[in-house]
């Protein structure tokens, strides 16, 4: 599956000819990567864009599945990988990430008429994640990593779905996946709850192989976006509020 | 005793058996023979509703087996059949091949039934064998086990399809002579063989089948010595 | 290639806890769909179009579709009609039985019909009814024909039950899952993971072949 | 239930597109698995052990794991050696061929086995040998005896080739998943592609019954 | 012609044949007879090395097969042989299954190959089935392609493994008559049968068997009237 999209003109590159960077992604994952009608569409995508005219590369973006994102990576097949990837530790003991680029924090959703109203509330519940996402570490962090209460599935959809069939009394992900899911399906009878001191923010960055030399020229791009505003325009077009662009600058 | 009026019998477009008439006596041994295809077996399975009848009547001692409202499995078991296969159930042993038909169908005890059986095999001669597999014995042997486990279920009369084709011609023997004391005894059989001293010696009658009909009946002595029809003569000097 | 033993040992539990649920499911699977089955191929072999038809479909649907949408259809459509809310394990044995019940139907049919036609003749000659025939001749024979496909079915059964990961049943490819994602790497788990499938599958066939060594010879 | 068709049409070309990749995967798995497979199946045949186990382990390797490992490692690390850059499709077509002919290789092996053994000593007796008599007597006879489990090899493939979705080749099931995220919705793109798989296996069914039929009567 | 000296041949713990000693003229027809199981197929089958011979030695026409120099496809091309299951190509019309070998062991050509095939079509009075295929064929018919086939490669002996067994009883005649007609021309042939008629008739001389070992032998005349082991004359009485 590969699907093609360049830009970037190099006007700012300098004087070498850089050469054509192959970016992986698992478009599997509203509203940061998606297929839309065969194009991979989301924030991420966008946001990538915004980067890669920054950094003056141009680049080829490839949806080649979650499992062979980090292998790709770690084989260096490709160049880099961004696809909602939050950094952890364990993850940073095989690849580099770059600054941060978005603050997640995990928000609960349950049935209108449940009785949790805060992440204390989860201890001894079911809950449904989707594997390898924010909401599985601030769920593992809650009540112990694989505890046999978590339900860690593929898909956020799929967790979803387990919660609205009676099988999770909550699901934990991204408050924009969340958000997103309560909004478009009010004939569900969901709500959401958002428990600021129980989850710690969460940050993605663009993953690059181990001393990959280009994560430099990135961070810097990257904080030249959260400084010439372009940054808060494509998080506005995509989640209508503002970000917090302070907290990001914060981390390193 | 049986009496076949009119019978035909198709498969598909194919008319195997085209207007049969026969009439056995009690305590007869018919002998059935004739050339591949002619039908023999198609008629000895019509006689235990093995195959279904196109059209026509049989009668067993009087009763109408071609109606809907007789009772077929009650007809089977007063009409024992050995086949050229034998037919031995493989995962059972020579006495509860025996036994089977009796406790599940006429709902004999079993010890009744082993002491029958055992009697039986005595009689064909293998009461040696009572705790074996089928596959352990000779051809012979598997086929007289056939004929005392088609005789427990007390049958008024018996058919035999070439009971002795699929043997080596060594075994032959054995089984031609558990069939003529079966017939000494008064047994009431239809025989289709190829074996002509059997039927000179045992058979009060044969019957010559062609094409879906019977050409020629006679006594032995006449049919083998003196045939009247081209057909039963050209048969008979190959296979003599 | 660093190959990471330490996350190995770590999971080490999980995938020996994943390992014994994917044994439970493809056993509980091949168990409740042996019996099915064995009632959907006589079903199938039945002459009369209109009672066999349903079995017929059942078959072409389980074989025709693949287990991963049997799963999520029985996961959430069938599961929480009985008992009110969705189960991973149920969902599993459910969906693995069902399924493997089509094929086993197919073993059934084809042990069945191969069992040479003079069985079923010399049966009714002796007065015996077809389903007392069925039942003291045919299938006792048949049996020992289905067990070599039944090993294979059940052999086919424990690699296919990784599937069920997609419901979240914690079985040994959802605890490589879990390690992969944790660690963001792919050959530890699913290395690990595919050589415990294979040493199941090799002593699984190991043992059928004993087995069907000491059928043969009985 | 609401089951919104709206977006089922929306996506209707990519699920065409995917429909015509999984038939083109499966179609070329089982063309070059056919290939392999017979070489590997006669392979098993040779009565020196030394020479057959290689194709025994070949067998056992691609029969006892499960085609999504397999599918991974040919993705990530035997097609990079070759062309230098990942390809799902590729892989795709390599991992299916690989594992088809494992199964190829069995369906050959019992095919050849199944031919009475009178028809290699006729052809011994008649002074050919043992090659001549594989190929222009024995080979020819199971080469139609081989073709309904190769048909049906063929149907288990099409479903299989659903598994090739993780390597993100844009086949059937790729775009159902894809379907599936951006909607947030399970039952509309799972329940089509199962359709259409369904679709599929049957047609091939039906298909296949018919040549099998019309090799008997040859 | 053919010389047998000590021949031993096992299956594993299974001896089978036990010290066989045989020599076979040329133009000679040397009948085999005895029990199931006596050995008779498996002799048949170490003279065309079908089997691997344990110990002892064969000699055709001088040349020793069991030597490990021989080649044995050239060997077998000199020796035909008749199966009692015919063992037809059934893929092949009835001229294929003649024409193969000859076209692809002895590289004759196409045409000739084709010729040749319907002479000997002709002799055993088929060649109106030149272009069909074997499953539309009778067992007499059947066998007699097969006697053919193998007449095709121009043997020097023929080996028949009782090739009238599985006939049905109207088509032994016509197997038998092209059997005689090829003892008429000349041919040396080892014959395994049960049609004791034939051995009367056509029979240079008798060899009975009975576990492994050769018990009797002799001209026809004398071991059927006169057989002077105890073994043969109770075999002879059940076969006779
Ligand atoms: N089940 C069947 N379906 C169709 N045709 C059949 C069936 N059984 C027998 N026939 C045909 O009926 C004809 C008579 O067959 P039958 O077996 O009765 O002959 P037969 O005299 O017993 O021959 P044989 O000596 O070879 O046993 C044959 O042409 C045969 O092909
Ligand atoms: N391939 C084999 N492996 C093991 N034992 C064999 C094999 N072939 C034959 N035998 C055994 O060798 C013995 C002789 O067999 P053979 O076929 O030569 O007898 P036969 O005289 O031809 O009998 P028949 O008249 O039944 O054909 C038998 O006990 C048989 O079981
Ligand atoms: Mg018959
Ligand atoms: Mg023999």
């Amino acid at each position: 599956g590969t699907n093609q999209d360049s830009s970037g003109d190099s006007k700012k590159g300098g004087s070498e000819p850089k050469k054509t960077l192959k970016v992986g992604t698992d478009a599997s994952y509203a509203p940061f990567e998606y297929m839309d009608k065969g194009k991979i569409t989301g924030f991420d995508v966008d946001f990538l864009k915004a980067v890669m005219k920054e950094a003056g590369y141009k680049y080829n973006l490839v949806n080649v599945g979650w499992d062979p994102l980090f292998v790709e990576l770690k084989n260096k097949t490709s160049d880099l990988g961004i696809s909602a990837i939050t950094i952890n530790d364990e993850r940073k003991q095989t690849y580099d990430f770059s600054k941060a680029y978005f603050l997640s924090t995990n928000e609960i959703l349950v049935p209108e008429n449940s009785k949790i109203e805060s992440a204390a509330d989860l201890k001894d519940k079911t809950i449904a994640v989707q594997s390898g996402t924010t909401g599985q570490e601030a769920v593992e962090k809650l009540v112990g990593k694989n505890n046999k209460n978590i339900k860690k599935f593929k898909q956020n959809t799929l967790a979803i779905q387990e919660l609205i069939h009676g099988g999770a009394d909550a699901v934990v992900a991204d408050n924009t996946v969340v958000e997103n899911y309560a909004k478009n399906n009010p004939n569900q009878k969901l709500k959401v709850i958002a428990d600021k001191k129980a989850f710690a923010p969460e940050y993605y960055g663009l993953m690059f192989p181990k001393g990959s030399k280009l994560k430099p020229t990135f961070d810097k791009a990257i904080e030249t976006l959260y400084d010439n505003g372009t940054y808060e325009k494509i998080y506005e077009n995509w989640f209508k509020v503002k970000p917090d662009v302070a907290n990001l600058k914060a981390q390193k | 005793m049986i009496k076949v009026e009119q019978l035909k019998k198709s498969f598909g477009e194919n008319e195997v058996l085209k207007n049969i008439n026969v009439e056995v006596k009690s305590r007869e041994v018919v002998v059935v023979i004739g050339p591949s295809g002619s039908g023999k077996s198609t008629f000895l399975r019509c006689i235990n509703r093995l195959e279904s009848i196109t059209e026509g009547r049989i009668y067993i001692e009087g009763v109408d087996i071609t109606d809907k409202t007789t009772d077929i499995n009650q007809v089977r078991t007063e009409v024992g059949m050995v086949f050229q296969q034998f037919n031995l159930f493989p995962h059972k042993t020579v006495i509860e091949n025996i036994m089977l038909s009796p406790i599940k169908v006429r709902k004999v005890a079993k010890d009744q039934a082993r002491e029958k059986g055992m009697e039986l095999l005595r009689k064909v001669g293998l009461e040696d064998k009572a705790n074996v597999y089928p596959d352990s014995l000779s051809g012979g042997q598997k086929q007289r086990i056939a004929i005392a486990r088609a005789l427990a279920m007390e049958p008024k009369i018996m058919l035999f399809d070439e009971p002795t084709s699929a043997l080596d011609p060594e075994m032959v023997g054995e089984v031609l002579e558990v069939m003529k004391q079966l017939a000494k005894e008064g047994m009431t059989m239809i025989v289709v063989t190829h074996e002509m001293g059997f039927a000179r010696e045992v058979g009060d009658r044969v019957i010559f089948m062609d094409g879906g009909y019977i050409v020629e009946e006679n006594v032995p002595s006449e049919i083998f010595t003196n045939p009247k029809e081209e057909r039963t003569k050209s048969f008979l000097s190959k296979v003599l | 290639m660093d190959f990471r033993l330490d996350i190995i040992v770590e999971y080490a539990p999980f995938l020996l806890k994943g390992t014994l649920l994917t044994l439970g499911l493809s056993i509980s699977g091949v168990l409740i769909g042996t019996i099915l089955g064995l009632f959907i191929g006589l079903g199938k072999i039945i002459r009369n179009r209109i009672i066999s038809s349903p079995f017929v479909c059942y078959i072409a649907f389980f074989r025709g579709t693949p287990l991963f949408v049997q799963v999520l259809i029985v996961h959430f459509g069938v599961v929480p009609l009985f008992i009110h809310e969705t189960n991973g394990i149920v969902a599993g044995i459910i969906a693995l039985s069902l399924n493997s019940a089509a094929y086993v139907a197919e073993i059934f049919r084809s042990g069945i019909q191969s069992i040479d036609k003079g069985q079923m003749e010399a049966s009714r000659s002796l007065g015996m009814t077809h389903v007392q025939a069925m039942k003291y001749v045919i299938l006792p024979q048949a049996f020992k024909r289905i067990i070599p496909p039944l090993g294979n079915e059940f052999i086919a059964l424990l690699k296919d039950s990784s599937i069920v990961s997609v419901v979240a049943a914690p079985e040994l490819m959802y605890w490589a899952t879990a390690m992969n994602t944790q660690y963001g790497r792919v050959w530890e788990p699913y290395l690990t993971a595919s050589l415990i499938y294979l040493v199941l599958t090799l002593v699984l066939s190991f043992l059928l072949n004993r087995l069907e060594r000491r059928l043969a010879t009985e």
